[in-house]
């Protein structure tokens, strides 16, 4: 009985979402293991802030070539129909509402759908790259997360307590445990893992649970 | 996925009354006739789209493309810079009747504008017409020590854009100076249906040169050797064609 | 002894200001002229607001391409150089004031460096093209225009009566009679017909002509 | 006209103490490391030019280009999106140490205020950074309905940008993601100095696939084989380089 989704797991689940033919950008991180979990049948276009639209997977170790590389600075490769761009009209993309999803990682969401992903407050060195611009450049804005944090706290909350990335900007989370959109200023359950009752679910989360009809199984093979 | 649309016909059906709808080219230049022609050809057919919003560089020279469609009575609204041409008749004679409506915008602020609408930015300013009669009644802002004028993204319900080459992912190529207002169009309107003179498989056009990536294309149909307005017009030709 | 310029001397006199790689735009009209009179072992890179930048002078009747044309809708050709770009990258261009010289025609010009010369009042059909944009555009901007209209009123006046294009935007007017620059709200001139006196000029001006040391003859060729 | 530049000394000579220098590049892609390291060598020979202001997407990586710019000391202030990277060890001693000053600017943000300084646009309006901190102390204005932030132009007194192909008018063309901010660099500088991996003569490169025009770019210097950022931190490179 799965306890908890893997990180790999999370992006199997999201990507059961994508549509064939949807413009994607997956965030540094976890996210960008989405691409590799597109159901058969079915080809997403990424779009990496940097400049690429349509590229593909990673090359052979030693078969990098450093001008062929994504926003985590990853090399990738060219594939039919890939296209280059400057940075301007890479985020007239993200900034006009081109996409159709982007998926990103999450420190908090909260249940009016307010993202923090940028900060964990005064200390270090502040960073944001392209996550502000993002959270406003696709119809769909998912999360994927953890359900709590390392120390087991919500991350899922009624308000951030970090410092925003947006404002009522995320449409749906993929946590380790439940699939929840937010709707209205609320977080909607859709799925749940099978071993968790509602009531437990609700006590891991940090804002109050809706439903919308009943709480769906949330099934991801072992991967 | 495929954004191959199988013709022209098909290509229009989706533009209803009152739509906004960008045009691409400037003068005859990049003006996609064969898509202008079919959306006439669904109006005198059925009687729609009319009511249309149109945004263009000009109004229409001769008879043909943008000054059919004005002609034919389907454009209710012109937004464009510059409503003359070599033969302006068509528009000229139903502006000064008071049959159509001209918001008149300058030239580089009508590109910047449409780009903004692409662009997800509602605003910008600009010092062009700064304390002119165009600049009547928009918010004026100073920055180091100039004024600006504050002027609003624009965005169409559909662009119809003429491009060279294209492929099934809508990356598209432009022909010398026929590109434009076209990839402008392209990314400010929901739906951008494109004539291509020649599609080709992904990967055939050179990453490095797609002018209009995929992602701003809704559909594109191909139209081998397109009709030049400057040479229609040459021509004496008139849409739709007068029956001798 | 020349007792005014035919356009073609105006854009000959005009032309012979333009430096060597100068990147300049001329209006419809008149200013197209200028093209023809560059200096011999000069060069200057010609805009047009429709996307093309180092384009050469016009083909031969019959071979021309339609979608190769000027903003005048005349068509033009190709030089080794030569660059296309979109509308919003040409006129970036022109408000990012990378042009050093733009040329333009008039119906008014004040000696506050106001210019109208897209409107001659409520009549008609308006059309204003990219001119509101090339008075902002050019490190110059200069003016070719009869000194007088053709009914004999001055068109170089102290305000500008007919609606304005740009606010303190000329900085040198080619007219038929006179080099005159704009420099601090006044009209200085530079160089006049040696067949007019001050006095016989100033009579046709609009407002006073200043001087800055004596004005030199305007001496061009037969053309 | 010839923009030629000789070598990369003559190609760095203007840029003097306190000035803005926009440095192109996406991490190592795309940035000029043979021009940063130019420069570093005239700061080394002469103690000039220092206190600059750094406009790049990042803050540089391990001990070569923008890193090594820092780490001599050249730099008083950075103006970027993300000042983390694999080796992010000299930004981020300075910056706790309080010896450089950062503006911390969302990416998308970045590229707008670059291009709207070289397009003549003063400010704009974007939804990226509403009600977040980084919005603070801006103007927000409400635009059908919804929030957006008012952001202004950003200007350099220098570009310094990599691009692959170029020619003595200054027309260039990039290598793939090396593009990045480097075409928006050359259009929001006083003075845009260029290392390219080949010169080509003008006509070489076709106008269709011009991604710079020649009226954005001052220099050229052509650098053949130009070191990537990435390979030399893979070798744990540094520079300058320390004697042996």
């Amino acid at each position: 009985m799965t306890s908890r989704l893997s990180p790999s797991q999370m992006a199997w689940r999201a990507a059961q979402d994508i549509e064939d033919g949807a413009y994607v950008n997956l965030g540094i991180g976890f996210p960008e293991m989405v691409a590799k979990f597109q159901p058969s049948g079915r080809q997403a276009i990424f779009h990496t802030e940097n400049g690429i639209l349509g590229f593909g997977e990673a090359p052979p170790h030693g078969e990098e070539d450093w001008d062929l590389i994504n926003a985590g600075k990853k090399a990738v490769t060219l594939k039919p129909g890939t296209a280059f761009f400057h940075h301007a009209d890479s985020f007239a993309m993200v900034r006009g509402g081109h996409l159709d999803v982007a998926i990103l990682g999450a420190y908090e969401v909260a249940e009016t759908g307010d993202l923090a992903n940028w900060s964990t407050g005064p200390k270090g060195v502040p960073a944001v790259g392209g996550a502000m611009d993002l959270v406003h450049g696709a119809r769909r804005v998912a999360v994927i997360t953890d359900h709590v944090t390392k120390d087991g706290k919500p991350k899922l909350l009624q308000r951030c307590t970090l410092p925003l990335t947006g404002v009522g900007c995320v449409t749906r989370v993929y946590s380790s445990h439940a699939v929840i959109d937010v709707f209205n200023g609320r977080f909607v359950l859709r799925e749940k893992l099978p071993s968790f009752t509602l009531g437990a679910l609700q006590s891991m989360t940090g804002a109050t649970l809706h439903l919308d009809g009943p709480a769906a199984d949330l099934v991801v093979p072992d991967l | 996925m495929d954004k191959t649309l199988p013709n022209l016909p098909t290509a229009v059906a989706g533009i209803r009354d009152g739509m906004t709808v960008m045009i691409g080219g400037f003068g005859g230049s990049g003006a996609p006739i064969e898509l202008i022609h079919a959306l006439i050809d669904r109006y005198v057919a059925t009687g729609h789209p009319k009511g249309l919003t149109v945004v263009n560089n000009n109004a229409g020279n001769g008879h043909v493309g943008l000054a059919a469609l004005i002609e034919v009575g389907m454009v209710a609204k012109l937004i464009c810079s510059f409503p003359r041409s070599a033969d302006p008749v068509v528009f000229t004679e139903r502006y000064l009747a008071g049959q159509i409506e001209l918001e008149l915008v300058p030239q580089g602020t009508l590109a910047e504008r449409i780009r903004a609408g692409g662009a997800g930015i509602p605003a910008f300013y600009t010092p062009t017409s700064y304390g002119t009669d165009l600049a009547k009644g928009k918010p004026v802002e100073v920055f180091e020590g100039r004024s600006y004028v504050q002027e609003r993204w624009l965005k169409a319900d559909y662009a119809l854009v003429k491009a060279h080459l294209g492929d099934r992912l809508g990356n598209l190529t432009y022909r010398m100076a026929a590109r434009n207002f076209n990839p402008l169009m392209c990314m400010a309107a929901a739906n951008t249906i494109v004539q291509v003179s020649r599609m080709v498989a992904p990967g055939e056009i050179d990453p490095e040169t797609v002018i209009t990536p995929g992602i701003f294309v809704q559909g594109v149909v191909e139209i081998p050797h397109p009709a030049q307005e400057e040479t229609l017009n040459r021509d004496g030709a008139s849409y739709p064609e007068v029956a001798a």
